[in-house]
């Protein structure tokens, strides 16, 4: 009993890291019709410059907020540069950002070598707390990543729909040229757009390498399962990723407990299952 | 298929190309169609008209079989196709165009033309060389002629100006041979010159081939139509030979306005 | 001097002895017979340094080096060139690898790799090249000696399941565990792992509890850990690199309670310096591996340890790892082979190093090297405990298992105790 | 050229696509009086319009409007330098609604356009406020894009075949509704194929041909010459 | 509908004359240069073997190599130029093959006369279910539908350890000899290589310009109006995606005897992005781009890391990949052209970089290659998900990228 509570939490938090990742890059898509795959390498280096601010500054939350505002800044930098040039042909954009993460990921790797990193949390994150159910005994740290995810759910949903400047970005999404023939500069307004997606890939890194270290590789990991998410939940849909994020939490994690050796299997499968009823994902808008 | 109660389809007299009867389409709240009823007989033209958002479109839509109707019965030629696919429609003689183009825009008109006309099952191989189809070729350069695109063959469709692109648009529905062809607004987009040569093109048309033409230019619509079906939040409030509606005060105060002759 | 060679070499194909020329680059088809001598000997080298076990693989580079320095870039008076290429650990990348030293180069000796699914593509590879000699870096399936060995391909370092065999018995009788569980990602070398500390176990009278196979790449151990049984004396870890921080830190978050024991790969260098809670949970952690802890005083052990920390002040970790020290064995015992063939390689299709190779035997660092039938080497296993020392984490040595023979056959995945 | 106030001067404007030359050596200028130009499909007219508002670039040539150079700026300070654009096609927005459209436009509070001003102009885009742009018919995306254009309460109102799609009584609303607004003191820059949509609103006609300016007509002459009309436009 | 003289169109404002018109000594010429170019390719790829320096390396390192990596990317670049499907996918059914002949000969004695066929049937087979759900998506949904396919391979495939042999792989094997000339010997491998390549490459040029090719790119453009003709527009996308299958099965096969077998290394994310990459290099919007690419790739991986450029391979890739992407739209085989561009417009292009960075948004008066708009979508398709260019929008939206319509 206590151990489906336990897996049933563990996909609830595991959700919530794949949701942090994933937000970022279905926000992008959304708005801007660009699939940055190099959303799993922004997670990698948010996680390694956590690391470094942590190692020299002792303050986590720094760590954080350095994460947060560097990966941002590379994010606009790659967009601005690489990007923007060639921004209405979709598919030549996904193709420069796997490009980038090449580089960005073997860089890293050069730098940070193959040992594993992790973001050693504050004291008052760290430990295991009583949830009063079951006398089970959970990571305090993973409950904080849980309360993240929602309210930057929250914070994104809003900012999409109730804003004039969410408007604004879908409509450069349609037709730029038109955007701008409204009198609208819309490249500041994409660039931040792409600094903001671009910052919660690197927030996600620096909270997520505090459960599960950081290695060449997890860029990988991450940028295949925050795709698998939006992919399940509907590309460019926050309530889409957050829904997609659950199922695959949950789905992986119970595979793992029970039937660890099709847990790998479980993830894709669930995503081809959910392409064969609906090609546009749980949530995918059609028109 | 379990559509709610049918209207009865009268027994199709020889001729009827097209029996709609109590069509209906819903989007979430509009209704865009609304218990329409339409009978189209061989060989005649016949002209919508209405104001912006009556619901013309739609209808063509519904019965090219774009769009599933939320309610009634469509029958084409004698056979109910209700619930027939876009492609099987298109199999039984019906060409469309649309209001805004469609059209292969990284392909050159040529080859748009081509593709128009191997539509059809039948005598096509299609693993055969297709530049070595001299045949269609050929008939493809006919059909681009007729609206002046003869010297743009190996043009690729998206450089065409937008007035080029609606004439291909006209041609497209024209080559593959229609039994029953409708047009969205052919007229739309072209230079006075230009809607000069549409009118000979409409004129002309073979009599065997059924006509149904949405437009805005009442010099079209109410020249070319022999009949005129007058549409308005999807109802069809009026029918008539041109003059009724010429001269249908209804008409004037929905749809023409003030002026006696529209453009 | 050597300091700043080794960062700047590290990918570079041309490693020359300092002051010699710099010779041909090995072209032609690589065999012109006649006169060796003076001419460079060129060896071909596929390192891992790309991918998970980069930083693993830049250790085992150090070995090298140091083997380099102890013969001057020179063997048999004929100078040293080695040929670098760089693998990601891929089965595919290496044989191309391989294949780009043997036809491109013409080399005619290669060392590498470094793990168990290269290692035995390249074995197979071997087949097809037979006057190439292959001397294994630092891989351990089980498979690459066992089945249908190749006669150019030697293994200085014991394998996967001969790492672990030791550590059975040594469970119950030291440490009184009879009930384990075993916890290891899902493929051939922990597969081997696991069927070498089983069989030990399993003969002593152990008793296994329920095994848990990971899918590989997997780094979220927490649903696993919730559904180990309770009812367990200790658990049996084989993971390594970051598979091992994660799951060590994991296990502390979900309140593992249970003595962990552990492969040979569990808490090498990589963990014991890593930052985190992991630093928390690995204390009392017994393994089996392949080398000794550094403090350990066993053969010319500490020797290796010092020169290493001379040679390598900063750029090293603290002690050496696994693949520092496997690496320079094996590239040891390469040259030494050489020396003992008299320099001929190229002439006899490499007849005469195979035939040395497979007779000599010498004292390594961590104990006598010798080849048994199959060219692998049956070697030492140091059952190691993690202990705190003033706050830094060492590990100490508690058993010596001498010259642990290698099994008749591969371990496949088990599910229970073998028969 | 002292006053140029509101004025757009084009002069020797040149655009290609590719090698081929579209327009070529344009000029004219725009001031209080509407201005209309009319061709054949294909001459042109489109690319000119484009041309002004930046959005394809042109080779040489000069447009200044108010004594600004506009050309090579961004569309968006073309339009904030007081330009408004209806393009041709429409070009609506699928992911927004018709509100959204307007809202996101935006207008300062107190500008002779809001958007409820519009809504009174266009009384069914106020019917199909939360509908998706891309499912209202077609002529209803054409009010939109007007009313869009409107929204940036332009000094000078650069229109590409806005009646196209439009029932023939809209067409008279929208003409009216324009011209009381030159009353006003707006400038227009019309591109259009509807004859009598064309004269009605403007008091010059330029004529394109084959990417040059063909001729320049009082709206009245053109009207009145069925010569010029079967010589520049081909209607027999 | 001509008009009067005045208004007929300018001639010179009108495309390049068509084909009929271009008779006479002019065609004759071309069709010679032609050939003769032909020829010269023939020439060179048959006498290779015979005049490289290293054959061991050159043929069988980077000849072979490149012939059956540029099988794969052309079966990817044949289904994204006609299509508009851009598929990270044809790993899968190159590993299909590869293991059914494998698995069929190693562990069941089958002769591989009977074990080849067997594998890319089967990989095609495999390509036609998978078919069934893949085209009904579009964009990044489909990049990763087939992306899914190939990861859910990789994994059974070490899952299913007893037919597979997990990790290992198959290994070990014995070629075939067909017609008593043995695959062991290189110049053999090398012609048979060759000979598929170029029946491969034969095959997808040919369909490319028959109906079924043409109706093919119609339905990239406009799934509505291929309806309204008449197509069965579902039918056509399966058969083609099939027939990729097809021919990244053959590749399959092909690689298996050149590896002399096949692990599940073959199919890992890299190699998928591998084969893109090669596509890209190439140039996806030609056929030969597959094997120009191939070649591309194969020596930068081999030349790489002989240290003649101070870079790591990997980020070395992503460089060049990076580069060719943005300034070499058309990669390698469109290379000359694209030089012969830059060095024309280089003056136009520099001054229209400098005019971009003072001007904001709009577009460098220089086209092409400088970043401006170019007036095609590189790959033909759109990344977006079916809602953007979708059956349902009816008006106005299209023109968003493909400019005034
Ligand atoms: N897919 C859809 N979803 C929702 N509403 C729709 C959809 N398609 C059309 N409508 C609505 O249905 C009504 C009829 O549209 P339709 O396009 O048929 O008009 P129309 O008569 O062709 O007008 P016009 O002359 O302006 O082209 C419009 O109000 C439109 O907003
Ligand atoms: N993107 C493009 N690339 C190449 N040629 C183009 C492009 N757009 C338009 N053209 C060509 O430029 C010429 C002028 O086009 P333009 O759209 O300006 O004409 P227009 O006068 O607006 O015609 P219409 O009345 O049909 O809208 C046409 O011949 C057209 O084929
Ligand atoms: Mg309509
Ligand atoms: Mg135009």
């Amino acid at each position: 009993m206590d151990q489906i509570l336990t897996i049933g939490l563990n996909g609830l938090t595991v959700a919530s890291l794949y949701f942090l990742v994933a937000s970022g890059l279905t926000l992008i898509f959304g708005m801007m019709r660009i699939v940055n795959l190099a959303h799993g390498a922004f997670y990698l280096l948010g996680g390694y410059v956590a690391f470094s601010v942590l190692q020299g500054t002792e303050s986590w939350s720094l760590g954080l907020l350095a994460a947060l505002a560097a990966v941002g800044a590379v994010g606009v930098v790659m967009h601005q540069v690489l990007l923007r040039a060639i921004e209405h042909e979709d598919m030549r954009v996904a193709l420069v950002t796997i490009g980038v993460s090449l580089i960005l990921a073997d860089q890293l790797l050069v730098y940070y070598g193959g040992v594993a990193h992790s973001v050693v949390p504050p004291d008052f994150l760290s430990g295991g707390m009583e949830l009063g159910v079951a006398g089970i005994v959970y990571p305090r740290y993973r409950i904080f990543v849980l309360g993240l995810a929602i309210l930057v759910g929250i914070a994104l949903w809003l900012f999409i729909s109730r804003t004039r400047f969410g408007m604004i970005i879908r409509a450069g999404v349609d037709d730029r040229d038109m955007v701008s023939a409204t009198g609208i500069n819309v490249r500041v307004v994409f660039a931040a757009v792409f600094f903001i997606g671009s910052a919660l890939a690197g927030l996600a890194g620096a909270v997520g390498a505090g459960a599960f270290s950081l290695a060449p590789g997890t860029d990988v990991e991450y940028l295949l399962y925050s795709l698998i998410v939006v992919i399940v939940g509907g590309m460019g849909s926050i309530p889409g990723a957050a829904i997609g994020a659950l199922l695959v939490g949950l789905v992986s994690q119970f595979a793992l407990g029970y039937t660890p050796a099709v847990a790998s299997i479980v993830t894709f499968a669930l995503m081809i299952g959910v392409l064969a009823v609906r090609p546009q994902g749980l949530l995918g808008r059609t028109a | 298929m379990s559509a709610p109660p049918e209207p009865a389809v009268p027994a199709s007299h020889a001729d009827a190309v097209l029996a709609i009867r109590g069509l209906d389409k819903r989007f979430g709240g509009v209704r865009a169609v609304a218990d329409l009823d339409l009978d189209i007989g061989h060989g005649e033209r016949v002209s919508v008209i209405g104001p912006n958002g009556a619901g013309k479109s739609t209808l063509f839509n519904v019965i090219a079989g774009d769009h599933r109707p939320t309610g009634g019965r469509i029958v084409m030629f004698g056979t109910d196709i209700t619930g027939e696919s876009t492609r099987k429609r298109a199999h039984r003689g019906l060409a469309r165009t649309f209001q805004t183009s469609k059209l292969f825009s990284t392909l050159t008109v040529g080859d748009n033309l081509y593709l128009a006309l191997c539509g059809r099952p039948g005598s096509v191989r299609r693993l055969r060389n297709a530049n070595r189809d001299r045949a269609r070729r050929a008939r493809a350069a006919e059909f681009a002629e007729r609206v002046g695109l003869g010297e743009r063959l190996r043009t690729e469709v998206g450089e065409l100006s937008h007035g080029e692109q609606r004439q291909l648009e006209l041609v497209m529905a024209l080559a593959t041979q229609p039994r029953l062809l409708m047009l969205d607004e052919p007229a739309a987009g072209l230079s006075p010159a230009e809607r000069g040569g549409l009118m000979d093109v409409l004129t002309s048309l073979d009599r065997d081939v059924t006509l149904l033409l949405i437009e805005h230019d009442m010099d079209i619509a109410l020249v070319v139509g022999e009949r005129v079906v007058v549409m308005a939040d999807g109802e069809k409030v009026l029918e008539g030979g041109p003059d009724t509606v010429r001269s249908s005060d209804l008409v004037r105060r929905i749809y023409l306005g003030g002026a006696p002759d529209g453009r | 001097q050597s300091d700043e060679g080794d960062e700047a070499d590290m990918g570079s194909p041309d490693m020359d002895a300092p002051g010699e020329e710099n010779g041909e680059d090995g072209d032609g088809e690589g065999t012109d017979a006649g006169d060796a001598e003076g001419e460079p000997i060129v060896i071909g080298r596929i390192s891992a340094l790309e991918g998970p076990y980069a930083a693993g693989a830049e250790d085992g580079e150090r070995g090298v080096e140091m083997v380099l320095e102890e013969f001057d870039h020179e063997v048999a008076g004929r100078p040293i060139e080695v040929i670098v290429e760089s693998s990601d650990t891929t089965p595919e990348t290496a044989v191309d690898r391989a294949r780009k030293l043997v036809e491109q180069d013409g080399v005619n000796l290669i060392h590498g790799p470094l793990s168990g699914a290269e290692g035995e593509a390249l074995a197979s590879y071997a087949h097809d090249t037979e006057h190439v000699t292959i001397v294994d870096a630092a891989s351990g399936a089980s498979t690459t000696t066992l089945s249908d060995p190749a006669p150019n391909y030697f293994r200085w370092h014991s394998e996967g399941a001969m790492w672990t065999a030791p550590l059975g018995p040594h469970v119950i009788d030291e440490l009184g565990y009879e009930r384990v569980a075993t916890l290891a990602e899902d493929y051939a070398f922990p597969h081997a792992q696991v069927g070498g500390f089983l069989e030990g176990f399993c003969e002593a009278g152990g008793e296994l509890a329920s095994t848990h196979w990971v899918p590989l790449g997997e780094s979220d151990y927490s649903s696993v850990i919730a559904s180990i049984p309770d009812d367990i004396d200790a658990i049996f870890v084989a993971l390594g690199g970051s598979d091992a921080v994660d799951f060590l830190s994991q296990a502390i978050d979900f309140g593992l309670e249970k003595p962990i024991i552990g492969g040979s790969l569990l808490v090498g260098s990589d963990v014991l310096e890593s930052e985190g809670r992991v630093r928390e949970n690995v204390e009392g952690i017994v393994t089996s591996m392949v080398y000794p802890p550094s403090s350990a005083d066993v053969y010319e052990w500490q020797d290796f340890v010092q020169r290493y920390q001379e040679m390598f002040p900063d750029e090293g970790f603290e002690t050496p790892s696994n693949f520092a020290i496997l690496y320079y064995n094996s590239f040891k015992s390469l040259l030494l082979g050489i020396e003992e063939a008299g320099g001929v390689v190229e002439e006899d299709d490499g007849e005469s190093l195979r035939a040395a190779m497979s007779e000599m035997s010498w004292e390594s660092p961590i104990g006598p090297l010798e080849l048994n039938e199959n060219r692998q080497a049956e070697t030492d296993v140091f059952i190691s405990e993690v202990v705190e020392n003033d706050g830094e984490l060492t590990t100490e040595l508690r058993e010596v298992a001498e010259q642990v023979e290698q099994p008749d056959t591969p371990w496949e995945r088990l599910d229970e105790c073998p028969s | 050229m002292g006053d140029e106030d509101g004025r757009l001067v084009v002069d020797g404007l040149n655009v290609y696509y590719d090698r081929v030359h579209v327009l070529q050596d344009v000029g004219f200028e725009v001031g209080a009086e509407p201005v209309a130009m009319v061709g054949r499909n294909g001459m042109g007219k489109t690319t000119l319009a484009k041309a002004l508002l930046g959005l394809v670039p042109a080779a040489s040539g000069s447009v200044r409007f108010g004594g600004q150079e506009l050309l090579g700026a961004s569309p968006y300070k073309i339009v904030k330098a007081g330009i408004g654009y209806v393009p041709q096609g429409r070009r609506i927005w699928p992911s927004l609604s018709t509100h959204e459209h307007l809202v996101m436009v935006g207008a300062k509070a107190g500008s002779r356009w809001t958007v409820d001003t519009v809504y009174d102009v266009f009384p069914r885009l106020a019917e199909r406020r939360d509908v998706s742009g891309a499912n209202l018919s077609g002529g209803e995306q054409q009010m939109l894009a007007i009313a869009r254009a409107l929204l940036t309460n332009p000094r000078l109102l650069v229109m590409d075949e806005p009646s196209e799609g439009l029932a023939p009584a809209i067409v008279e609303h929208l003409a009216s509704t324009l011209r009381s607004l030159v009353d006003e003191g707006q400038s227009v820059f019309l591109v259009e194929q509807n004859l009598r949509f064309a004269t009605e609103l403007g008091d010059h006609i330029l004529v394109m041909v084959n990417g040059r300016i063909a001729t320049d007509l009082r709206s009245e002459e053109l009207l009145a010459d069925e010569e010029k009309q079967n010589l520049y436009l081909g209607v027999a | 509908m001509t008009g009067p003289d005045l208004v007929a169109r300018d001639p010179r404002r009108n495309s390049p004359p068509d084909a009929d018109s271009r008779r006479g000594w002019r065609r004759i010429f071309e069709g010679s240069k032609g050939a003769g170019i032909i020829a010269a390719a023939v020439l060179l790829l048959v006498a290779f073997p015979f005049v490289v320096p290293q054959p061991q390396f050159w043929v069988v390192s980077i000849a072979i190599r490149s012939l059956w990596l540029g099988v794969v990317a052309l079966s990817l670049i044949w289904l994204a130029r006609n299509t508009g499907m851009l598929s990270l996918g044809q790993m899968t059914f190159f590993a299909v093959a590869g293991y059914t002949v494998g698995v069929l000969t190693t562990q069941n004695d089958v002769p591989y006369v009977v074990s080849i066929p067997a594998g890319i049937l089967l990989a095609t087979a495999v390509g036609a279910v998978v078919a069934l759900i893949a085209v009904r998506t579009q964009g990044v949904y489909f990049l990763m539908l087939t992306l899914a396919v190939s990861q859910l391979l990789y994994f059974l495939v070490l899952n299913a350890a007893t037919l597979t042999r997990g990790y290992q792989g198959i290994s070990n094997i014995t070629r075939p000899e067909p017609f008593g000339l043995s695959l062991d010997n290189r110049n053999v491998f090398y012609f048979l290589a060759l000979a598929i390549a170029a029946g491969a490459f034969a095959l997808c040029w040919y369909v490319s310009r028959t109906p079924f090719g043409l109706a093919l790119r119609g339905i990239r453009d406009s799934p509505e109006r291929m309806r309204a003709l008449g197509y069965n527009v579902y039918l056509y996308r399966m058969l083609a995606f099939t027939f990729a299958a097809f021919i990244a099965a053959v590749s399959g096969a092909l690689a298996f005897f050149y590896h002399g077998g096949i692990t599940p290394g073959a199919i890992d994310l890299l190699r998928s992005i591998d084969v893109l990459i090669v596509s890209v290099l190439g140039g996806i919007n030609s056929l030969w781009g597959a094997f120009a690419g191939a070649l591309g790739l194969t020596m930068l991986q081999n030349f790489a890391q002989a240290g003649w450029i101070p870079m790591r391979r990997v980020t070395l890739t992503g460089v060049v990949f990076v580069v060719v992407l943005l300034f070499f739209r058309g990669g390698i085989v469109d290379l000359p052209r694209q030089l012969r561009e830059y060095g024309r417009t280089g003056r136009r292009a520099w001054n229209g970089w400098r005019g971009r960075d003072l001007g904001g948004d709009r577009p460098a008066s220089g086209r092409d290659g400088d970043g401006t708009r170019p007036e095609r979508v590189a790959v033909g398709s759109k990344l977006s998900p079916p809602g953007r260019s979708g059956p349902q929008i009816d008006d106005g939206t299209r023109s968003t990228r493909t400019g005034e319509r």
